[in-house]
């Protein structure tokens, strides 16, 4: 094959790939803001925390699996605290008083993170492979590694799971009703507080297996906060409510932004990828505001 | 208690409208301008001047800016820290090309600079609010950063990439020491304190509170979203970039691109939470609060262990503070610090009754 | 209710007495996606009257009063101000031709104040850009205190003195929807669209909004177009009544005739009132 | 304009003469649109020029009388003078009276224009019209509502002073001749009394009558062309203009008129007036405002103003026992002072009170301790509508003992026989409207009017006043009581607005109580009883028994003294109704209508003094949904003392 055009779809994979990543943060977050209407800026937080707290226990000797319950544990009990400093308190006001507490929550997340775990940068083996795998690499030209397939593969899995969730389950249709107004759910007796626990720690979860293939793709540090920062454009690309959409949105962001900053960076000195999904955000704001898959919004007087 | 009205009549409008109507604010503030601008350019150590009172009242009108786009405008912004970057090399590069330039003119264009590109990043604001309108925010917040950063012409190309603001000369006098620079800062600072009180009071403030408050009623009354939205857009930036330009030249010195992050865009955001949304002089009291807390935390640590302690912990200590100050305001009051000040204004108007 | 109104104290004029069409609807149709809001609707108002838009739940007032006021437009049809033609109505443009509107849902500045809402409705008056209200120039001056005295004369008029520097959003419903009139009147309106001003009031509430509504006409010689669904009270204080249903005009008339209208009887036996 | 106009014998003349000596200086400040505007001597001296030549044209004449009925504003206070600069006669009406009422007080006085302020005001005059054939000419002030009004007696208050602005200008010196034809010996006002006993009757004065009471009024408090008056009560009650028009014609000081009576409280607080008049009822309702806002705030707050009280209370008895307090003492009043008693006054806008007179009622020495300790000089003044007030004063060192003051100066007062207080002075009223035998049946011919009040000359020569003549009560066991002194004590709770004892001819006192809705319903929250209105929060067992607990305070405080020790109130039972102005058990100025209340309330009476629990009561729509015949209880009051009075009936 033409060399170019096989460079070119190494780097559409590897975009791919980190896309699929970023749609996993995404996916934390539409599962709050389906459930409660709640912008959780903290997202990003969540998923350092959760995967710093989890090298941490590492660390301390635990093994793998051990590490990975308490950890599971430990993203519970921050969407008990959550939902009983935060959310409770704060139940009817304005979504923008919301957003900024969970501002204020991601700070308290990433500090406390860093006061009991320390700065420095950890690597993370999760005894997965990251280099390419040559059997494919001999076959295509294309390097790809055991570890971004298994991310892959986990995401399609949690989409899959949730989707299922979403839609079968007792506890999904809880979710919707609420999502649908706080009034109506409790009407018909559906416990509030009970299903803002149960999402914010699965979106803890979530965070924690979007950190770890994270952190053993680029080492447990304070920079994926910056990294899953970019799980918003993602999300206003696929609109704030739709599971697919923000799995497309992942895989065009992932995509674009390496495909930008392969081929336009150089003659800029590189760095586009830091920008460019914003810029993307922006564009289909403009354009767009609803998303790839949102709901349109019809202003009713 | 301190406050005494009974026999304090109007007899015009004029009277009842003006920025301290009452005889008691005006006597406070009256004290609070003498002691800035007569005891403590005397009187302060260059510590306190150079490292404390200068990069607070920056900041404090870069606050002010994020707080009339956010308090007042309603429109949420991530992107500050970015229009104070623009303010700070474009007085940069409009001093060091332009040789008449007088420094006074070259820092109101680098905020009319600003301004212009604030409008620009505006735009999606006629679309959206809230989160999205934060993300879009956040675009200009990375890309004018990466535009400094990566145009060498910004930074006259600095091979080490970081600039060294010139000296501040107005009229042939240079402004070098840190209590001259400081009373540049102040003036620079109390004028435009002033006019934002105008603006915040007047018909322009009460324009951005209604695309705020109820923005259907405000179109119908025949106000122009776009034009509010923008208005409101271009003054925070022309904040922003005075601010900016402000901290470079009086407070950092040798400036880099890197220094206008996100996460002073964030520091800027807390600063508006704490110091309340959708007042003015609150964005002093955010600005010095957030500015103080990590001297305050310092000076505590040394006290209690006798010896300096990590940056890496306090910064951490710092951020668990700011999240759950942040909630805690967000839960019992959304105004801020301003507020607080505020009701023990009211509580000393009733005194001795409480409501 | 017992409601006085100037049109039935024999021998007494009225100080505006109604004249031609100030506004005219021709053949109104206005879809939304595939619902058929308001179909081939015409109807006129007249300077200085008082015409109300009655009709039972969802029959498409608000939809026809957002027509009138530039936020819908409609797929067909014109409107005529004055004699002129405007094809698509803005908010904006309605505004500059003097037509103001309450909401059915108040949609006051809720933390600004009594004043300060109805200054904020001064907006077509004041001309002074933000540099000059920042430096306090003559002119942003002025304006403000012409705005101050339009708004107090309107505080007086509406008796919400004991109000005036309280935030909105304390006040009670009904003093919420007065201040919202008084909002409309600071715009100096020819033309005040009210949304269903009397939802949600108690009887006393109800009779205070009724005179107001009569003295802003009487003293102002404002049109009135009010949206109602209380049957009564409209009765009680309009000059002519459109009757919609399901988007559709079925009456046009004075109340007397309007009440003897039996597509309007039987529209309203249909519903429990 | 020509200076001089001899004599200061008529207002007229008085204000002639204070627009060309202080033509500058305020009248009126009128609090409209959210300042406060300025009325000037000068400017209301060319209202009522112009005014009067314009009513003058219109053919209202030297003599005739001229009603006004509105509140205290700058217009009203232009149209009396204006009738006083063409010689008529003012007669101020309440603005609450109903249409019947103006109706039969227009033509008592028979009336020939009417001034009155707005739409509410016009209609009511517009429909007597037809039964008062006297009245020529109706001016209205504000024209809201009216603009379609078309009646050819009908003229804007605006209208005709333009008018009178075109005449002054034909002949510049109408009113100035006009001012000086009249004669202190002309009529000046004719007023209603109350009719707290009795209906309502018009009272005839002239110039020189009023002008000496009030030249003796302001002597007395010390009134000077630099004070300011807040007014506020209804123009119609003599005592109220006196206090405004009457003082600033006399002394020249400034009259302010609040936005409306709902914003008087910050009016108040914003004007701070020196000199007031206040009644008892009013002193009442601030003092349980005060109270209860102290409870609500709660904390130090409470404790402090708790100590703050207290000690003035020690101070002022140490003062009255005729010893200085100590060092401590003097510093805890100075600290105190500061803390409350000062902010207190601020807030009530009373800090720059020089004067404060309480009238209409007797005031409570509790009640009157209480403002003292604020620090506001607040004083009893008594009188009637007949004697033009200012009868008796009281001076320093006359007050907390209960008595209303001494006579003053240029005044002879005498108790007769009958225990009834009489008076002579120049400044009693004329006569009665049209009823020479009205007249004659309370003056002697030698000039001594009764005034009907039963009443006590102390040695000091302190007057002590007992009650009205026909109030005073005798028990079946012949011991003489004053109803209004048990009821004053038992108003002093901050949850009771009124109450109403009876007794004369039974044997023993029982009370009818009404209660503070306000107060009692913040009680009633505090102690999480839920009631719906005044007639079912006046029927919970809890509200009798706070107001049992009370009425025992009360019993225990009259038993103390051996002059009151008989009079302890048996029974009690809380009336449904708020006694108010509009259902006609108060006057106009606040007093309770004792026939009214008595009359309305017979069964009750009965029930209490036949020992009754539970009495059925016919209501007229107590309120909205609430028909028919409600059940009224009866309590006990635990009395002291006197053996063998346990039980009544």
């Amino acid at each position: 094959m033409n060399p170019e055009i096989l460079f070119f779809f190494e780097v559409l994979i590897g975009g791919l790939l980190a896309g699929v990543m970023y749609s996993l943060v995404a996916l934390g977050f539409v599962l709050i803001y389906k459930a409660s209407s709640v912008f959780n800026f903290a997202q990003g937080a969540m998923v350092f925390f959760a995967v710093l707290s989890f090298v941490g226990f590492m660390e301390l000797g635990l093994p793998f699996f051990l590490a990975l319950l308490v950890t599971v544990g430990l993203m519970i009990l921050v969407g008990m605290a959550t939902e009983r400093f935060v959310l409770r308190p704060l139940v009817n006001q304005h979504e923008d008083t919301l957003l900024m507490a969970t501002i204020g929550l991601a700070f308290v997340l990433e500090g406390l993170a860093q006061l009991v775990w320390g700065v420095e940068v950890r690597r993370l083996d999760l005894g997965i492979r990251d280099e390419p795998i040559m059997r494919i690499a001999d076959a295509t030209g294309i390097f790809v590694s055991v570890l971004d397939l298994v991310a892959g593969l986990v995401a399609a899995v949690m989409v899959a799971v949730l989707a299922i969730v979403f839609s079968r389950t007792k506890v999904g249709l809880g979710l919707r009703a609420v999502a649908d107004g706080h009034g109506a759910a409790m009407s018909i007796g559906i416990p509030l507080r009970q299903v803002w626990v149960f999402v914010w720690a699965a979106a803890g979860i979530v965070a924690l297996v979007a950190g770890m293939l994270w952190g053993a793709r680029a080492g447990v540090q304070f920079a994926l906060v910056g990294l899953a920062l970019k799980a918003l454009p993602v999300l206003i690309i696929g609109g704030f409510t739709s599971v697919p959409g923000v799995i497309v949105a992942g895989l065009i962001v992932g995509a674009s932004e390496k495909i930008a900053e392969v081929y336009i960076g150089p003659y800029f000195g590189g760095g586009i990828e830091g920008w460019a999904p914003y810029m993307l955000a922006v564009l289909f704001l403009m354009f767009r505001p609803e998303g790839l898959f949102g709901e349109r919004i019809i202003r009713r007087v | 208690m301190y406050y005494r009205q009974a026999g304090t009549y109007r007899t015009g409008y004029a009277q009842d409208m003006r920025l301290m109507p009452l005889k008691e604010d005006r006597i406070l503030l009256g004290l609070v301008l003498v002691i800035a601008f007569a005891v403590l350019p005397f009187t302060a150590s260059d510590y306190w001047l150079s490292a404390i009172l200068i990069p607070w009242l920056c900041m404090s009108l870069v606050a002010m800016g994020q707080n009339i786009l956010m308090g007042y405008a309603g429109q949420l912004s991530l992107g500050a820290a970015g229009f104070m970057a623009a303010g700070a090399f474009a007085c940069y590069n409009l001093i060091l090309r332009v040789e008449w330039m007088p420094f006074p003119v070259a820092i109101l264009l680098s905020g009319l600079i600003a301004a212009a590109i604030g409008i620009v990043f505006g735009l999606p604001s006629l679309r959206v609010r809230g989160l999205y309108l934060a993300v879009a925010t956040l675009a200009s917040q990375f890309f004018i950063v990466w535009v400094i950063d990566k145009f060498g012409w910004f930074k006259n190309y600095d091979t080490s990439g970081i600039i060294t603001a010139q000296d501040i000369v107005i009229f042939g006098k240079a402004f070098t020491s840190p209590a001259e620079m400081y009373l540049v800062v102040l003036t620079i600072t109390v004028l435009l304190t002033w006019a934002a009180m105008n603006m915040a009071r007047g018909s322009a403030g009460r324009n951005w509170q209604a695309v705020r408050d109820m923005d259907v009623a405000a179109e119908v009354m025949g106000l122009s979203l776009l034009r509010t939205k923008l208005q409101a857009f271009a003054i925070s930036s022309f904040y922003c970039g005075v601010g900016g330009a402000l901290f470079a030249f009086t407070y950092l010195k040798s400036v880099e691109p890197a220094a206008f992050d996100i996460n002073l865009s964030f520091r800027v955001l807390f600063m508006v939470l704490i110091g309340g949304l959708g007042t003015i002089i609150g964005s002093f009291y955010g600005a010095g609060f957030i500015l103080l807390l990590p001297v305050f935390l310092n000076i505590f640590f040394h006290a209690l262990f006798g010896k300096a302690v990590d940056a890496s912990i306090t910064s951490a200590l710092e951020q668990v503070i700011f999240g759950v100050l942040i909630i805690l305001f967000m839960i019992y009051e959304p105004l801020g610090l301003a507020k607080l000040w505020q009701n023990l204004q009211e509580r000393m108007r009733r005194w001795p009754f409480k409501f | 209710m017992n409601v006085v109104t100037q049109s039935h104290i024999p021998g007494v004029e009225r100080a505006y007495p109604i004249g031609e069409p100030i506004l005219e609807l021709d053949s109104i149709s206005l879809r939304f996606g595939g619902v058929q809001a308001l179909t081939n609707i015409s109807f006129d108002i007249r300077e200085h009257e008082v015409r109300a838009i009655i009709g039972p739940n969802g029959a498409g007032k608000s939809s026809m009063l957002n027509v009138i006021g530039g936020l819908y437009t409609p797929q067909d049809g014109t409107i005529r101000f004055r004699g002129e033609k405007f094809a698509n109505m803005t908010p904006g443009k309605a505004a500059r031709l003097g037509i103001a509107r309450t909401f059915q849902n108040i949609a006051l500045f809720k933390r600004m104040t009594v004043l300060e809402n109805i200054m904020a409705g001064r907006r077509l008056f004041t001309h002074a850009n933000f540099l000059e209200v920042a430096l306090q120039l003559p002119r942003a001056r002025r304006e403000e205190l012409e705005s101050r005295e339009k708004a107090e004369e309107i505080i007086e008029f509406l008796e919400i003195q004991q109000i005036r520097k309280t935030q909105v959003s304390r006040l009670p419903y009904g003093l919420q929807k007065r201040v919202e009139l008084g909002r409309a009147l600071a715009a100096e309106p020819q033309i005040l669209l009210l949304d269903e001003p009397m939802a949600g009031m108690n009887v006393e509430e109800k009779q205070d909004m009724c005179r107001f509504i009569l003295d802003v006409n009487d003293h102002y010689g404002t049109t009135m177009v009010l949206i109602e669904h209380d049957m009564g009270v409209v009765m009680d204080i309009s000059d002519r009544v459109v009757v919609l249903d399901y988007g559709k005009k079925i009456g046009d008339g004075s109340p007397a005739e309007v009440r003897s209208n039996q597509d309007v009887i039987d529209a309203y036996l249909g519903v429990a009132h | 304009m020509a200076r001089e106009v001899a004599g200061r014998d008529t207002f007229a003349k008085l204000l002639f003469d204070q627009a060309a000596l202080r033509g500058d200086a305020s009248a009126i400040r009128e609090k409209r649109r959210g300042i406060w505007g300025n009325i000037t001597f000068r400017m209301l001296s060319d209202e009522a020029a112009h005014l009067s030549l314009a009513l003058a044209e219109r053919g209202i004449a030297r003599g005739e009388r001229v009603a006004v009925i509105g509140d205290n504003r700058p217009r009203l206070f232009g149209a009396i003078a204006a009738t006083h600069a063409l010689g008529g006669v003012a007669v101020p009406l309440y603005p609450d009276s109903s249409a019947e009422e103006v109706a039969g007080q227009l033509r008592a006085a028979r009336v020939s224009a009417v001034f009155a302020e707005d739409q509410e005001q016009v209609d009511k005059v517009l429909d007597i019209l037809p039964n008062c054939p006297g009245v020529r000419l109706v001016v209205y002030d504000d024209d809201r509502g009216m603009r379609h009004y078309v009646h050819p007696g009908l003229a804007d208050h605006g209208h005709l002073i333009d008018e009178g602005q075109a005449l002054a200008a034909k002949a510049p010196d109408a009113y100035r001749q006009a001012v000086a034809a009249g004669q202190g010996s002309d009529e000046a006002f004719v007023f209603f009394t109350s009719g707290a006993s009795g209906a309502p009757k018009g009272v005839v004065f002239t110039h020189a009558a009023l002008i000496g009471r009030t030249r003796a009024a302001v002597q007395a408090q010390g009134l000077t062309a630099s004070d300011t008056t807040l007014a506020f009560f209804p123009p119609g009650w003599l005592c109220q203009t006196m206090f405004s028009y009457m003082s600033s014609m006399v002394a020249g000081l400034c009259i302010c008129c609040p936005e409306s009576l709902e914003t008087l409280i910050d009016d108040m607080r914003e004007i701070a007036p020196t000199s007031l008049l206040t009644t008892p009822r009013m002193l009442d309702a601030i003092f349980s405002r005060i109270s209860t806002r102290m409870e609500e705030t709660g904390g130090i707050n409470l404790v402090l103003y708790r100590r703050a009280l207290a000690l003035a209370q020690r101070v002022g008895r140490q003062r009255m026992e005729g010893y200085a307090p100590g060092a401590v003492n003097r510093f805890g009043m100075a600290a105190y002072g500061a803390l409350i008693y000062a902010p207190l006054r601020d807030i009530l806008g009373m800090s720059r009170l020089r004067s404060a007179c309480s009238t209409g009622d007797t005031l409570d020495p509790a009640m009157q301790g209480f403002f003292q300790t604020l620090g506001i000089d607040l004083r009893q003044v008594y009188g009637a509508t007949e004697t033009a007030f200012f009868v008796a004063m009281q001076r320093h060192g006359d007050e907390g003992r209960g008595t209303v003051g001494k006579p003053l100066d240029d005044i002879a007062v005498r108790i007769s026989d009958r225990g009834e207080i009489e008076v002579r002075s120049d400044g009693l009223m004329a006569g009665y409207l049209d009823d020479p035998s009205a007249m004659a049946a309370v003056r002697s011919a030698d000039g001594w009017l009764r005034t009907g009040d039963a009443g006590i000359l102390e040695p000091d020569g302190n007057l002590r006043l007992v009650d009205r003549m026909d109030a005073i009560g005798r028990l079946a066991d012949g011991t003489v009581f004053a109803p209004r002194m048990l009821e004053s004590r038992i108003r002093f709770s901050p949850h009771i607005r009124d109450a109403v004892v009876v007794g004369d001819g039974r044997d023993g006192i029982c009370a009818l109580v009404d209660i503070d809705t306000l107060a009692v319903g913040r009680w009633a929250d505090d102690h999480a009883i839920a009631y719906m209105g005044h007639a079912d929060l006046a029927s919970q067992d809890e509200v009798y028994g706070l107001v049992a607990d009370w009425i025992a305070e009360v019993n225990a405080g009259l038993a103390r003294d051996p002059a009151t020790a008989a009079l302890q109130i048996r029974r009690f039972a809380l009336v449904p109704e708020e006694l108010g102005t509009e259902n006609g058990f108060l006057t106009p100025t606040g007093k309770v209508r004792r026939h009214a209340v008595t009359e309305r309330f017979a069964a009750l009476i009965e029930g209490l003094y036949a020992g009754q629990s539970e009495v059925m009561l016919e209501t007229a729509a107590v309120e909205e949904g609430h028909h028919g015949p409600v059940a009224l209880k009866i309590r006990e009051a635990s009395v002291v003392g006197v053996p063998g009075s346990r039980r009544a009936a």
